[in-house]
């Protein structure tokens, strides 16, 4: 298999290394293929929503469930996840005119037999930024597009900046932008929604009723291999082969999809209930699980770094809610960059990783994951445990133990309490916050948990997402990522969730950059993300804390397994080597 | 009777709109809101506070209540957060999973219950009621969803005998196949859940049996020559079996609680566990009317037990 | 009265003392002792009493020995280690904390929740019980639709959300919680004897003699359904000792900070604990049961002589 | 009143009940005959043993719980080497037994028709047309105003008077020839206990049953009874015809009871109050006079060892001799100041 | 003045029905009746079970909520709370129930109990009031030593005894005793009986005496009133009542009680039968249309009889040519 794993640093040398596909040697037997069904299983503790349509979901268990459906996903990508041409579209971006032309293929067909047609490329548009959408994906960067402000705000029933040359029937559809950003060129950039909606289907339903509506729930059509049979609500789903598919043929007979819970999926695998789980970019499986799967006979595992981290972020100032920016306060408790790279040398990371992340999980050495492997530094050093250097540190600013105190006092001599912030989690993780409180401890820092104890997950962001806040002066935080990887989202001076509100100009600088003119070389841009990780890690205003595997095991009779963002036929290309699981 | 029942029902009337409130403004008091579990970098803050406006949760509450209740006079409890439907449809179809297993489970729980509480009672200090009773102690003592987790654990993974998530496969067909599947589904749940509640039944149903065995009606029926087996058919259990048909409503109280657990344990996608996912993603809709129709359901179980009562008890006649 | 009495009677004040003495000679024990001597004549029984002393006994002192914040900190070395290992008698739990201690300190705090919750809505169903069944009228009729409206509530999802409100909880707040829904069962049970007690004639007797309601109520009524409030009481106190763990298994019950038997069997939760790390829960779980198993066999003991000492005859 | 019309013999019949491990005689050495046609009353105070009589006739003890020696010979069959049933061949259908309290007795769930009709269903073969009849005439027999209605009703819906009816119809549905009546009356009104009385005193003439009536009320036994057997504490002291005992009463116990009823026609002095209380099973003296104890004036010499019984004249029989010399404290000539 | 005069009384209570669950009848347990008990004597009251007796005896004492009606005590209606408050009512006025167990609180001691009014009423040192208990213990006839026992460990009529002494603890004026002795035998009920005598004789206490034994009640009283269905149909000294009843109430009530003279019984059936049957035929005549009886009519001083007046006149009558 084309094994593209990429952490090869020091920080993550304990990881496995697990290959991106199962090459699977054994003959494809045919009839089983035909007439077996492949089992998958989607790991969650809730029943999934059930809203087939990518554009008014935003779960990742929906994703999973429709998943061989083809998510009516527009282009196929390349590893980096940069738009190639192949797919159901093809797309020109035309930096002059501003525009991007979105131009169909010629035997793409839903799976209802109705052909797809440029109207479906603009009404995602219309579903998306309908005033009354209940969709969550909808951002400001949309109203890059001419006409799409006045459209959400409800002045305009159509998007003057969307063109259909060919009428609403051809094959072709235009976006006009205000301006060009080079993120276009990758799948998953705010810009243009890489999904469309099978319009002649669903245009009697209003917009708002659209999420509830049996064409999205109980008979949705699609543009992949597979078309849905039968979903029972909140459970399963399965599916056959779509013969209106332009592409690569299913070649298997039946695909169920079962959700199972956390819980239970190390059992299930176990006992062979399934084949495999349902690949996702942010995993499936944890550590713990691998632990306990990792000898299990009959499988094979596969994994690729997960589009994810968690990090340490600091509170450094606050949101202006008049400006709409992040602003800094230099009289912020954490506003001493010493005190935070203190804090971060003092944590043993990578043993923590070690003990718990069982090669699953490895130190993040920056804010860029490897699964980006063009930008990704794996040179960056990070914060690796170093209590020496971190008491050093500590002691040049000042922060100091003062009468015969076992704690250190600020520069001024004040008591110095520091507040980590945590959310609720798994009996390993929860071990883990200990263990970093009390790597703290050792040197010499008060560091306590916000209110005592490890916070459920809505009061902690309920916390977090305030103009300001006092709460919290460190916490733990993850985000899992979009494919594309730009920064302005999460770090840029007028992001919302910048919560930490990290904002020097170097920044704003660098993550402009990002998607500015100069961007538009690839090699340029690699530089500019190189040095905003270097940069971040020198202020440590956030710190990654780990990156993660999305590994899974897949049973050793399915064949032709690859996890590979270029392998843009993952569902066409899977046969089974037997009719039994085993 | 009708119109004491019509009269118990409007007397519920404000009981329920003061859970209502509570209800409402508790679920209002939690931290965070509907979108706070949507953070990641794909959403556009700006766009999940549009969603806020839009759905009235920056409303005061009374506000926010009232609009409420006047949906709700049109049948509309609002729009799951979540799932993105309407919680009538939502709650509709995860009702009808929680309500086959509860009747399962009472079924289950009577079919064992009664023997065990009869024979115990019939051999008062023996053996076999020293046995039962002991059973009865322990299950009390076991808190509900040990008994889930290692039942789940022995049947479902060692043994492998039945399904560990889930209502119904996804594979089987509709009809007869599709009705087995849900069966086979509810079949280890709804056994541990029946152990599990046997336990009251059973005592309640021990003291009643030794409490008919000494009545004095039982000593006329011996001294007319009735058969000893008659007279336990007809006099001792007959009469002792009558208040327990009314424990049937009381015990859907107990079942509802028991499927918090049952529901999470098993992934079963019922009430239960629609509950605690709402929870976690406030989704105040769907918990504000889970808790109303677990609420009514309490009340309506109570007002069955009663009129069962007053059925099978002539002495009881409400008027 | 007192020339009348005088009158009538050749026992004079002279004879006081001799009598009183002679009466305490024949003085019937009181029913503290009788419920003694049951346990004494009872074996199993006195050991369910014995487990429960020494055992209660055992954690209040152990547990003062223990450091608590120190025990809960985290040695990812011995991440679930087992029993006997690194020093463990009982093992460790993922944290590689000691489970012997956890336990200790669990079943400290899980007691304390049990008596905290017991303690509360004992005294205060009892009370409502007793003036509900009492007095009859407006103040019953009122009391009663509070009960219809507990009965209403759907107590577990009551707990979860108000768990969720409150964002600091703790132990102390976590019982009052509890303590809430928890009155309601006894309350019933307590109202419905109290109001069968009221219609005995004694109870008209001490109206008679002058004796106010309140003293009626506390010292006449209740002294006789003291047996239902004995039994009632350990009954809940049993059942209180499991009530966390429920929650704790959803994930709403104690921080993990906090170890108590419920956050112990809470490790359950996960399968793999269940078989592989039995150590995490399988103790707790047994004290759990053991524990509950002696209290409601002392409950049942403690009845039975109760009962005894009011129905048997002349000489009981 | 001859001896060939007795039917029902208790020959020295103990019943003793097990409390705490040990056997305590309730009832000891009790001798008794029932005659066709007539009522023998058996009176005394409350824990003299007098339903342990009758329930150990109707077997209706829990034979791990009481051990019961001596013979009930019933027509020839001796009652207590039944098995049960055997003995349901008897019960409801030879012997029938009204209950004390009438509330509890009956089936609170089951109609009064079908309470009644039970005790056909096993010991005839009525079709269900004959028992309904049969129902509704014997309703009518115990003095029902409307037997149709009362059938159909449930015993709470019954006065106090009526259930006790209805307990006497079920009683002698089957036409038994032995009627036990264990305080048929204590719990009613004096109307309502004359009022069933006569019932039962009518049943009896009509069916020529024998019928044992138990109560503690001597008014009852001198309006009602033909025969009287006086019970103190498990023994039978004194049984005679109604005259006998009423009017030369002999031994001490009957003499005090008679005595402390207040009469009507003798005013306001004090009564006389039997000294002393009825000893309880467990501290039952078992040897000598079980009476000596509460009639402290009379010598121990006065009493025999073992009192055995005395006949004084036809069916005139005294426990003990002690009678001879017996005196109230108050009498001329008694025999301690 | 007599101890105290109920004038009127009226019990009732309510039966609740219906959709708003409000009062639409009510048990008239007490209907109007009126009856004075002089100091020093027995006033027997007598019917079947249910005719109001337990009612208007409860209503003396104040454990029941009156409807209408008064009840003068010392010049005040003590139908109100207040009034008993301020009289120190139950200081006077005490009760001796039927069921001795149930009216003895069985968790307490005998000293507890019986010391229980004085505890209310009268202030005294712990010395003084054990005193007490030890001499009402001694004229019941009844040990030192039942001083700490419990009231299970005695006898029937040992607890009957029991209970009186505690009702005369305070040394009161009047004592209900409702049905005393019904529950029990006839040797203890006689030991009963003699006692209450003893004492009303040495304390000069006035009793009223509710019964439905109407031998019990000629042994006891000198008035007597018959009550019947919530209203007194006869009242009269003991004299009037057994040798000239005049309602056929009355009539039928003796006629009932058991003739102990063996030889007389055939007889005494016989006119048994015959009340009945006159009971039977002439019921109209002495109820009124609801079945009720008539307001009391006097026939002599002490004699009054529930008839419609034209009736009462015609016995009257008749009465004088007996007499
Ligand atoms: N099942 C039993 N077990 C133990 N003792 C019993 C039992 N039944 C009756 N006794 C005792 O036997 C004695 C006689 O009881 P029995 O009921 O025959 O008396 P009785 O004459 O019918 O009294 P009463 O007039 O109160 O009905 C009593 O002392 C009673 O306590
Ligand atoms: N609390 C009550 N509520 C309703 N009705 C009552 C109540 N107490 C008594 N009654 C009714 O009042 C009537 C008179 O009752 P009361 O107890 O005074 O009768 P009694 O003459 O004492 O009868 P007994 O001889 O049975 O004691 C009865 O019909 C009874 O049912
Ligand atoms: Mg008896
Ligand atoms: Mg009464």
């Amino acid at each position: 298999g084309c094994s593209n794993s990429s952490s090869t640093s020091s920080s993550a040398s304990k990881a496995v290394k697990l290959p991106m596909a199962y090459n699977n040697k054994a003959a494809t037997d045919k009839s089983a293929t035909k007439n077996g069904t492949l089992k998958l299983a989607i790991v969650n503790n809730a029943p999934f929503q059930g809203i087939s349509d990518p554009t008014l979901a935003s779960n990742n268990e929906d994703a999973q469930a429709f998943a061989p459906g083809g998510q009516n996903s527009l282009f196929n990508v390349d590893k980096n996840y940069k738009i190639v041409d192949g797919g159901l579209a093809n797309q020109k971006l035309d930096r002059k005119a501003k525009t991007a032309t979105i131009t169909i293929r010629k035997n793409a067909k839903w799976s209802n037999g109705s052909p797809v047609t440029a109207k479906d490329v603009e009404y995602v548009y219309e579903v998306l930024g309908n005033k009354a959408s209940t969709s969550q994906q909808y951002s400001s960067d949309f109203e890059n597009i001419e006409g799409m402000a006045a459209y959400h705000k409800g002045t305009s029933d159509t998007i003057s900046g969307i063109t259909m040359p060919n009428g609403e029937n051809g094959k072709v559809a235009v976006l006009h932008f205000k301006q060009m950003t080079p993120s276009m060129k990758f799948s998953g950039n705010s810009y243009i929604w890489g999904y469309i909606e099978p319009y002649e289907y669903i245009k009697d339903v209003p917009i708002a009723k659209l999420a509830s509506s049996e064409q999205i729930r109980k008979n949705p059509i699609f543009t992949g291999p597979y078309k849905l049979d039968k979903v029972v609500e909140g459970e399963s789903t399965s599916w056959s082969p779509n013969k209106y598919y332009y592409g690569k043929k299913a070649q298997i007979g039946h695909i169920t999809l079962n959700v199972v819970s956390m819980n239970n999926i190390d059992k299930a695998l176990q006992s062979k209930k399934y084949d495999t789980v349902a690949p996702s970019v942010a995993g499936s499986l944890g550590s713990t699980d691998y632990k306990n799967l990792k000898n299990l006979k009959g499988v094979t595992k596969v994994g690729q770094p997960a589009l994810g981290y968690s990090y340490f972020a600091f509170n450094l100032g606050h949101y202006d809610t008049k400006t709409g920016k992040n602003v800094q306060d230099s009289n912020k408790k954490m506003a001493n960059k010493n005190l935070r790279q203190a804090m971060m040398y003092a944590l043993n990371v990578d043993q923590v990783s070690e003990k718990f992340g069982n090669g699953i999980k490895w130190r993040a050495n920056t804010l860029i994951p490897p699964a980006f492997s063009k930008y990704y530094d794996k040179s960056a050093k990070g914060y690796p445990l170093n209590i020496k250097k971190a008491n050093k540190l500590l002691e040049d600013a000042g922060y100091k133990k003062r009468n015969g105190s076992k704690w250190r006092s600020d520069p001024k001599g004040k008591k110095l309490v520091i507040y980590f912030g945590a959310m609720t989690s798994s009996a390993t993780t929860e071990a883990t916050y200990q263990d970093y409180l009390q790597q703290w401890h050792k040197v010499g820092l008060d560091v306590k948990y916000t209110s005592g104890k490890p916070v459920e997950m809505n009061s902690f962001y309920d916390t977090l997402q305030k103009p300001e806040q006092n709460k919290m002066d460190i916490w733990l935080g993850a985000w899992s990522l979009s494919s594309e990887p730009s920064q302005s989202q999460l770090y840029g001076d007028t992001a919302p969730f910048n919560m930490g509100h990290f904002a020097t100009a170097k920044n704003t600088e660098l993550i402009n950059k990002m998607n500015d003119a100069s961007a538009w070389n690839d090699k340029t841009r690699t530089k500019t993300f190189k040095e905003w990780q270097e940069y971040m890690n020198s202020q440590a205003g956030v710190v990654g804390e780990q990156f993660n595997y999305a590994w899974q095991p897949v049973n050793n009779r399915v064949k032709g397994f690859d996890l590979s963002p270029a392998n843009t036929e993952f569902y066409s290309n899977l046969t089974l080597t037997s009719s039994k699981l085993k | 009777m009708w119109k004491t029942i019509l009269r118990r029902i409007l007397i519920m009337i404000p009981e329920v709109i003061i859970l209502s409130i509570l209800v409402f403004l508790l679920a209002k008091a939690m931290p965070g809101d509907p979108f706070t579990g949507s953070i990641n970098p794909k959403a556009d803050p700006a766009q999940l506070h549009h969603l806020m406006k839009m759905n009235g949760l920056y409303d005061p509450w009374y506000q926010q209540y009232w609009n409420w209740v006047v949906h709700l006079f049109h049948g509309n409890l609002g729009n799951s957060y979540q799932y993105q439907e309407p919680v009538t449809r939502l709650i509709g179809s995860r009702a009808v999973n929680t309500l086959w297993l509860a009747l399962f489970t009472t079924i289950l729980t009577y079919c064992f219950a009664l023997p065990m509480g009869m024979y115990a009672a019939k051999h008062e200090g023996k053996l076999p009621d020293s046995i039962i009773r002991i059973y009865t102690y322990v299950t009390y003592c076991i808190p509900f969803f040990v008994i889930l987790v290692i039942g789940v654990w022995i049947f479902g993974y060692v043994l492998g005998w039945f399904p560990t998530t889930g209502s119904i496969s996804s594979t089987a067909a509709s009809g007869l196949p599709s009705i087995g599947s849900r069966f086979y589904h509810i079949l280890l749940p709804g056994v541990l859940g029946a152990l599990f509640g046997t336990v009251n039944v059973v005592q309640y149903l021990r003291s009643e049996v030794i409490d008919a065995k000494r009545s004095d009606y039982v000593r006329t029926a011996r001294s007319k020559g009735v058969p000893e087996k008659d007279i336990y058919k007809h006099h001792i259990f007959r009469n002792s079996l009558l208040p327990i048909a009314a424990f049937a409503g009381y015990s859907i109280t107990g079942l509802l609680n028991g499927s918090l657990f049952t529901e999470t344990v098993f992934s079963y996608p019922g009430m239960g566990l629609l509950f605690i996912n709402s929870i976690s993603y406030r989704d105040y809709t769907v918990i504000t009317a889970l808790v109303l129709i677990y609420g009514i359901l309490n009340l309506l179980g109570t007002l069955l037990s009663d009129i069962i009562l007053s059925i099978v008890d002539p002495r009881i006649r409400i008027q | 009265m007192e020339e009348n009495l005088n009158r009538h009677s050749k026992i004079s004040a002279a004879d006081l003392e001799r009598l009183s003495k002679e009466a305490k000679g024949e003085a019937t024990p009181s029913s503290a002792k009788i419920i003694w001597s049951e346990f004494k004549a009872d074996k199993p029984a006195m050991a369910a009493l014995i487990i429960i002393i020494v055992f209660i006994l055992f954690v209040m002192i152990a547990s003062l020995f223990i450091n608590t914040p120190k025990m809960m900190e985290t040695d990812i070395m011995n991440y679930n280690s087992a029993p006997g290992t690194n020093g463990f008698l009982l093992g460790a739990d993922t944290g590689g904390r000691s489970i012997g201690q956890q336990l200790i300190v669990g079943a400290r705090n899980s007691i304390g929740i049990a008596i905290g919750l017991t303690v509360i809505s004992s005294t205060f169903g009892i009370c409502w019980g007793l003036i509900s069944g009492y007095f009859n009228g407006y103040i019953d009729w009122g009391m009663q639709r509070v009960y219809d409206f507990m009965m209403m509530l759907p107590m577990t999802m009551m707990i979860i959300v108000l768990v969720t409100i409150i964002k600091d909880y703790n132990a102390v707040t976590l019982t009052l919680i509890f303590s809430i829904f928890y009155w309601e069962g006894t309350s019933r049970l307590i109202r419905s004897r109290t109001l069968s007690e009221s219609e005995k004639d004694y109870v008209a007797a001490a109206k008679t003699s002058g004796t106010s309601n309140f003293k009626i109520i506390f010292k006449e009524i209740m002294p006789n359904i003291s047996s239902l409030i004995i039994v009632d009481t350990t009954l809940s106190f049993a059942e209180n000792i499991g009530v966390e763990t429920g929650l704790s298994y959803l994930g709403f019950g104690l921080p993990m900070q906090t170890p108590s038997l419920g956050t112990l069997i809470a490790n359950a939760n996960d399968p793999n604990n269940i078989t592989q790390y039995w150590w995490t829960w399988l103790p707790a779980a047994l004290l759990i049961i053991i524990l509950c198993l002696s209290i409601s066999y002392v409950g049942q003991v403690v009845r039975r002589s109760a009962d005894a000492s009011q129905r048997h005859g002349i000489d009981a | 009143m001859g001896s060939n019309s007795e039917f029902l013999n208790i020959k020295d019949v103990s019943t003793a009940f097990k409390i705490n491990g040990k056997y305590y005689d309730a009832i000891s050495h009790i001798n008794l005959e029932v005659h066709h046609d007539e009522i023998l009353a058996i009176v005394g105070e409350s824990g003299c043993g007098k339903s342990t009589l009758a329930t150990t006739i109707m077997g209706l003890h829990d034979p791990e719980e009481t051990k019961i020696n001596g013979e009930v010979d019933f027509e020839g069959t001796d009652l207590l080497k039944l098995d049960e049933n055997g003995y349901n061949q008897f019960r409801g259908a030879k012997i029938g037994m009204i209950f004390q309290d009438p509330l509890s007795a009956l089936n609170p769930l089951k109609k009064i028709e079908d309470q009644i009709s039970e005790v056909m269903n096993y010991h005839t073969d009525f079709t269900s047309e004959q028992k309904h009849q049969r129902v509704l005439e014997l309703l009518d027999e115990v003095g029902i105003v409307n037997p149709k209605r009362t059938a159909r009703q449930f015993p709470h819906e019954l006065s106090g008077g009526m259930r006790q009816r209805v307990i006497i119809a079920i009683a002698i549905a089957c036409k038994p020839d032995l009627i036990i009546a264990d305080e048929p009356t204590t719990a009613l009104d004096v109307t309502i206990q004359a009022q069933i009385l006569d019932v039962l005193r009518n049943i009896q003439k009509e069916n020529h049953a024998g019928i044992i009536l138990i109560t503690h009320d001597l008014g009852v036994v001198a309006e009602t009874a033909d025969r009287v057997a006086v019970m103190y504490a498990g023994q039978i002291v004194e049984e005679g015809s109604v005259e006998q005992i009423f009017n030369t009463p002999k031994h001490p116990y009957t003499r005090s009871l008679l005595r402390s009823m207040p009469q009507l026609d003798k005013e306001n002095d004090d009564l006389y109050v039997i000294k002393g209380n009825v000893p309880s099973l467990q501290k039952m003296p078992h040897d000598g006079d079980r009476f000596a104890p509460r009639i402290p004036w009379l010598p121990a010499d006065a009493h025999e060892k073992e009192p055995a019984m005395h006949e004084l004249e036809a069916g005139h029989i005294v426990r003990c001799t002690c009678y001879k010399t017996f005196k109230f404290p108050d009498e001329q000539g008694g025999a301690t100041a | 003045m007599s101890l105290i005069e109920i004038k009127d009384l009226k019990v009732h209570y309510p039966i609740r029905s219906g959709f708003w669950n409000r009062v639409t009848d009510s048990v008239k347990a007490v209907d109007g009746i009126s009856f004075d008990i002089e100091a020093g004597e027995t006033y027997g009251l007598v019917g079947e079970s249910g005719s109001g007796k337990s009612t208007t005896g409860k209503s003396v004492v104040g454990l029941e909520k009156v409807t209408s009606g008064s009840i003068m005590y010392k010049g005040k209606d003590i139908t109100k709370k207040s009034n008993r408050k301020s009289l120190d009512y139950n200081h006077d006025v005490q009760m001796i129930f039927q069921d001795s167990l149930s009216s003895l609180n069985p968790r307490k001691r005998i000293e507890d109990i019986i010391a229980e009014p004085l505890r209310n009423f009268e202030h005294l040192s712990k010395d003084e009031e054990k005193l007490r208990v030890l001499q009402l213990l001694d004229i019941v006839g009844l040990d030192a030593d039942a001083l700490y026992k419990y009231p299970h460990q005695f006898s029937g009529g040992q607890r009957q005894r029991i209970g009186v002494a505690r009702a005369v603890a305070t040394n009161p004026k009047l004592i209900i005793a409702d049905e005393p002795v019904s529950a029990l035998d006839l040797s203890v009920q006689a030991q009963v009986l003699n006692f209450m005598k003893k004492i009303q004789r040495e304390f000069g206490i006035s009793y009223l005496f509710i019964s439905h034994d109407l031998g019990v009640v000629r042994h006891m009283c000198n008035n007597i009133a018959i009550m019947n269905n919530g209203r007194l149909v006869e009242i009269g000294t003991r004299e009037d009542i057994y040798n000239h009843p005049m309602h056929i109430y009355t009539k039928r009530l003796l006629a009932a009680i058991p003739e102990t003279n063996v030889s007389r019984r055939a007889e005494h059936r016989a006119n048994r039968l015959k009340v009945e049957e006159v009971y039977r035929e002439q019921q109209d005549k002495y109820y009124d249309k609801d079945g009720l009886a008539y307001p009391l009519v006097q026939i002599t001083p002490t004699h009054s009889v529930a008839l419609p007046e034209d009736l009462a006149e015609q016995l009257k009558h008749e009465g004088e040519v007996q007499a």
